[in-house]
């Protein structure tokens, strides 16, 4: 049985990823699973500098899924490289450094030094967090701007590139092709689909910042949706997130297009989450005989 | 020893109209927890509610844990409805905990409503080193002070308050806190341990800050992973956002920015 | 107390409507509750002729949501005239009638010929189904489309004149504007988000035309706020709706901007819930001390 | 008389691996129900799962209702797990029902697995009518055979196949129906009723038509409303879509574009 699937120039050993954000720098969750059965760790988001992030309170519950603002806190790549990538590096599995900047500038510079950076094997680029000010948004929501700011990282870096997609645009296909375009290896979506909470007791919004990014089961149907639609716009290969809590939900994502999947909110839920996957996903190919994983991308009839 | 594991309800007793006391015994064999550590707690069923939730742990029994838990929104309500036999999912001992204050050092304990939760297992782990703490507990009214005849049992001395003067005397824990006299010398030698509201911690800092007492606070904040994974739970400290789930949730009080 | 809203020339005598499409055309629900309580009623969209809509299975479960893809099956404005409007005219409650077109002239058409009807007080505007091909998707998407089949509706119709609004758009306030400037007097929204369901065990999609709607609780955190976004953004009222379940949920509406609330996907769990939410709002406002309703448009904080 | 209402679960039996019987009362007369109608039965708690549940009125009880129900996906998982004294939202009698046979026609009926469940209450009609049915029925294996007793009471006789051979004859039951002969004067005097998985509906619409019999079909789709109004249910008939809540779930098979 074959489970390795490859992302640009990496090759993973199955195609169970980690959501950045959602499993911190891989080291919360090593006492919980075998970091080296991951197909990929990919980190919380990082910046040239560190962020002090929104104020509380970031994360509120709704139904089936949670709003999150935590707007990028993060220690800095310097920190990062210095402080948690000597931990990452005891393990086999390939590092995949997510990262945003606060200009194009920011952009190709943060890919530079983290491509610098020994043990650092990929990178995302995020475009596409909603708690960022509408001015940063158009970085994943203007074509022209998509275009330009992942072809100056592109310049920048010859690591596997990663453009991670938003999923609040009218046509998420065109967005994965300007990305494609403009060099990218892989794009990964879906990031978080913007919404608000209001407390109706206090009449204030739910989280600090006032909207936050939806993840979670609820937003499966739309996510499996673009992967799907990107599917069949793109050549390069596509990392399916959001929503995915189950073996079957993973399916669906490869089925629908994915050549890999990320698994993002549901290791809140369950930190072996992603190994759960990956033996569901290895069941499921026994008993569909399926020998190679990649057979199942696209799968859909 | 894993910090995540099945258990299995003996019991969820009503204490009250909106408290009950949940007792669960583990699967296998959990890490031992310390006073003012919390568990994060799951149930079977399908993604709504879809987090786990934060409870300290309450009393550690022969076989299990314990947790006092207030009815508050959907995944309390629901919780409610658990039966004996029951399964829920743990995450935990989880977050630091109270530390034990030197020998010579006098505790105090101050709890608001369902803070008992949190400084009740340290009362009883301070009364068992002989270094029984004082007391002091407020709540709405009669019905909602919960276990007093445990406390009094752990405490130097139990200090009651309600809202409306139903039991102990009427108004807020602080006032009476506020008022209390520890003598000059041996102020320097008391520490406080504080769970509760937000807005009585932030009385209770500013009392220990007035007098130069150490305290201590059991922060709360809404939690997604409770493992220091997500940086959802922060608060902001003088040295900058801290993870309740992770730094926390006890700390310094004067490291809060209230 | 005082709970009557304007939209546009009609005055509801409370803000709790149905949303089209989840309520047939009254009738299936009269058993249940009194319709004479309901703010509006808004039936099922049609079309001049009628449609056969989309095969079978139309609708799947996803957590806290529900997929649809009825593909706007209706009887036609005529048989909706001759059939269901009589009974609609015994009860007091405006009726608003959801249309659609597959070009401007046919939208237009439409409009003209139900705003002859006698019976019918409200017009609401269909430009933002997603079950509907690519090509017709372009009336909710495209801000030129919109402007054009917008004016070209409003100059076929006196009566007042809502546009539905698709989220599945990068920037909801400017398409309310432009609603607004071809002269609509409301606009409502969300109509459903696009999602795909995959059944892993046939590998084929759950619905029979692949894609569908999404709605339900999952979407309500994307609704409200969208609804924030477009309140800021422009002066006619708005009818928010999107996983409303609860008076809570129908409050957070208000609070966020909408003058109204329309209830859809709740009427299937509860077919009472437009009377409940209703009740809950009276409550709400009698514990705060609202004696407007209107006083919570807009009222966050 | 009301078709929406809450009930109180009296029993929720298991019957063999993924087939229970539950038994619930209502706390309000409903509505009588007649056989082939169904119920949309929701649960309490949160929003996932969202859509009430479609369930046949297997019997009707002195106090209450029964369905018969089989373990499928999410929504009756965590029906199983009801207990007594659980409370459930209930919708219905919904849609149409079987029509009864003219007096001098042999009413046949035809069940494929959990497809017992809807005519199971018309069998026993019948049998009260003194016109009782000849009634063929299938499933996987002898365990999945339920309520045999009760059947054959009921049945002037009882016909049953499984897949495995492990009890009746081993086969399909639409095998059994189609090499059946009833005799030519007969047929024209036969009516069938069926109930099970759409291929053997299509396979009993093929021989009744080829024999010239009346055929009646209850159909399955998903649901969401119940009750007509968002056109989630339809099934595609000669006379284009139609409901299976509304104008069904029982359709004369000769209606029913395969
Ligand atoms: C470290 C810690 C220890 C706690 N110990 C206890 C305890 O021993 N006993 C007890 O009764 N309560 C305790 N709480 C509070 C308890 O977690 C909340 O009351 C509970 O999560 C509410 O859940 P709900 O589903 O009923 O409410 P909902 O309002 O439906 O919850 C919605 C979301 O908000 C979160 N949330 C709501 N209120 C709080 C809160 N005050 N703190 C954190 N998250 C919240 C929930 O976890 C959930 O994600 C503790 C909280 C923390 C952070
Ligand atoms: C008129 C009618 C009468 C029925 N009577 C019975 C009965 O007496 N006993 C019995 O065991 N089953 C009966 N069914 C089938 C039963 O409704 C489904 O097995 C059940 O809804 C599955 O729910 P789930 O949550 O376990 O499955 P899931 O797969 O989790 O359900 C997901 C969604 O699909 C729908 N769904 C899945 N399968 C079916 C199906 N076959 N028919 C309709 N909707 C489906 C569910 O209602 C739900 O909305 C009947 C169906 C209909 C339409
Ligand atoms: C708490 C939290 C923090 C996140 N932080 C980041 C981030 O730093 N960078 C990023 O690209 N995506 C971030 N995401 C988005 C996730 O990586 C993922 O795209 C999204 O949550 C959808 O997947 P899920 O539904 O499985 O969680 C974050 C999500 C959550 C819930
Ligand atoms: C089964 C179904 C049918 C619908 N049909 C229509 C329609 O004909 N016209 C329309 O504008 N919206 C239609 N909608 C969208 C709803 O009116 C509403 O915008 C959406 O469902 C979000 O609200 P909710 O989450 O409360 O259901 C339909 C929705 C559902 C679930
Ligand atoms: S709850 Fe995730 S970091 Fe604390
Ligand atoms: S289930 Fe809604 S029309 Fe039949």
């Amino acid at each position: 049985m074959n489970l390795s699937v490859q992302i640009g120039k990496l090759k993973l050993k199955n195609p169970v990823m980690t959501a950045s954000g959602t499993f911190g720098y891989a080291e919360e969750y090593s006492e919980f699973i075998d970091l080296n059965r991951l197909g990929a760790v990919v980190v919380k988001g990082l910046s040239l500098t560190p962020k002090e992030g929104n104020p509380p309170p970031r994360i509120i519950e709704t139904p089936a899924g949670m709003l999150n603002a935590i707007g990028l806190q993060n220690i800095g790549i310097e920190s990062f490289i210095q402080e948690k990538l000597p931990f990452l590096k005891r393990f086999h599995t390939p590092v995949i450094v997510n990262f945003f900047g606060d200009s194009i500038d920011e952009y190709a510079e943060a890919a530079k030094s983290l491509s610098a950076a020994e043990g650092v094997h990929g990178l995302e680029m995020n475009i596409s967090c909603p708690n960022k000010q509408a001015g940063w948004r158009i970085f994943g929501t203007d074509p022209k701007v998509t275009f330009e700011v992942v072809s100056a990282v592109r310049k920048s870096t010859n690591l596997t590139l990663i453009v991670k997609l938003s999923p609040n645009v009218t046509d998420i296909a065109l967005m994965a092709r300007v990305a494609q375009d403009a060099g990218a290896d892989a794009v990964s979506l879906i990031n978080t689909l913007t919404g608000l909470a209001i407390d109706i007791k206090t009449r204030r919004p739910k989280l600090a910042n006032v909207t936050g990014g939806l993840s979670g089961p609820a937003v499966k149907p739309v996510a499996v949706r673009m992967v799907w639609e990107v599917y069949r716009s793109v050549k390069i290969p596509i990392i399916g997130m959001g929503g995915i809590m189950s073996s079957d939900d993973a399916l669906e994502f490869l089925l629908a297009g994915a050549a890999a999947v990320a698994v993002g909110t549901a290791n809140f839920i369950n930190p072996r989450a992603t190994i759960d996957i990956l033996s569901g996903i290895e069941a499921y190919m026994r008993d569909n005989r399926v020998t190679d994983v990649k057979d199942l991308t696209g799968g859909m009839i | 020893m894993s910090r995540y594991f099945k258990a299995e309800i003996t019991e969820n007793k009503k204490l009250n109209n909106d408290c009950n006391l949940l007792t669960f015994v583990p699967f296998r064999k959990p890490a031992e927890p310390k006073p003012g550590q919390f568990f994060m707690i799951g149930m079977e069923g399908d993604y709504d509610p879809l987090l786990k939730r934060p409870f300290s742990l309450f009393r550690r029994t022969q076989r299990g844990f314990q947790i006092l838990y207030r009815i508050r929104g959907r995944g309390t309500s629901l919780m409610r409805n658990l039966g004996r036999g029951s399964v829920i999912h743990v995450l935990g001992p989880l977050g630091n905990s109270y530390p034990m204050p030197p020998e010579d050092h006098a505790p105090v304990i101050v709890a608001g409503g369902i803070g008992i939760a949190s400084v009740f297992s340290l009362a009883e782990r301070l009364a068992a080193a002989r270094n029984k703490a004082h007391i002091y507990y407020g709540a709405r009214g009669a019905s909602d002070l919960l276990m007093v005849g445990a406390l009094k049992k752990a405490a130097k001395r139990l200090s009651l308050t309600t809202d409306d003067g139903s039991c102990g005397e009427r108004g807020c824990i602080t006032d009476m806190l506020s008022v209390f006299s520890w003598g000059a010398s041996s102020e320097r030698n008391t520490v406080i341990y504080a769970c509760g509201p937000r807005k009585m911690l932030e009385t209770v800092a500013g009392i220990a800050a007035g007098r130069g007492i150490e305290a201590y606070v059991s922060m709360e904040e809404n939690m997604a992973c409770g493992i220091g994974a997500c940086l959802g739970c922060v608060v902001k400290t003088v040295s900058g956002h801290k993870r309740v789930c992770k730094e926390g949730p006890v700390f310094n009080a004067k490291e809060i920015v209230w």
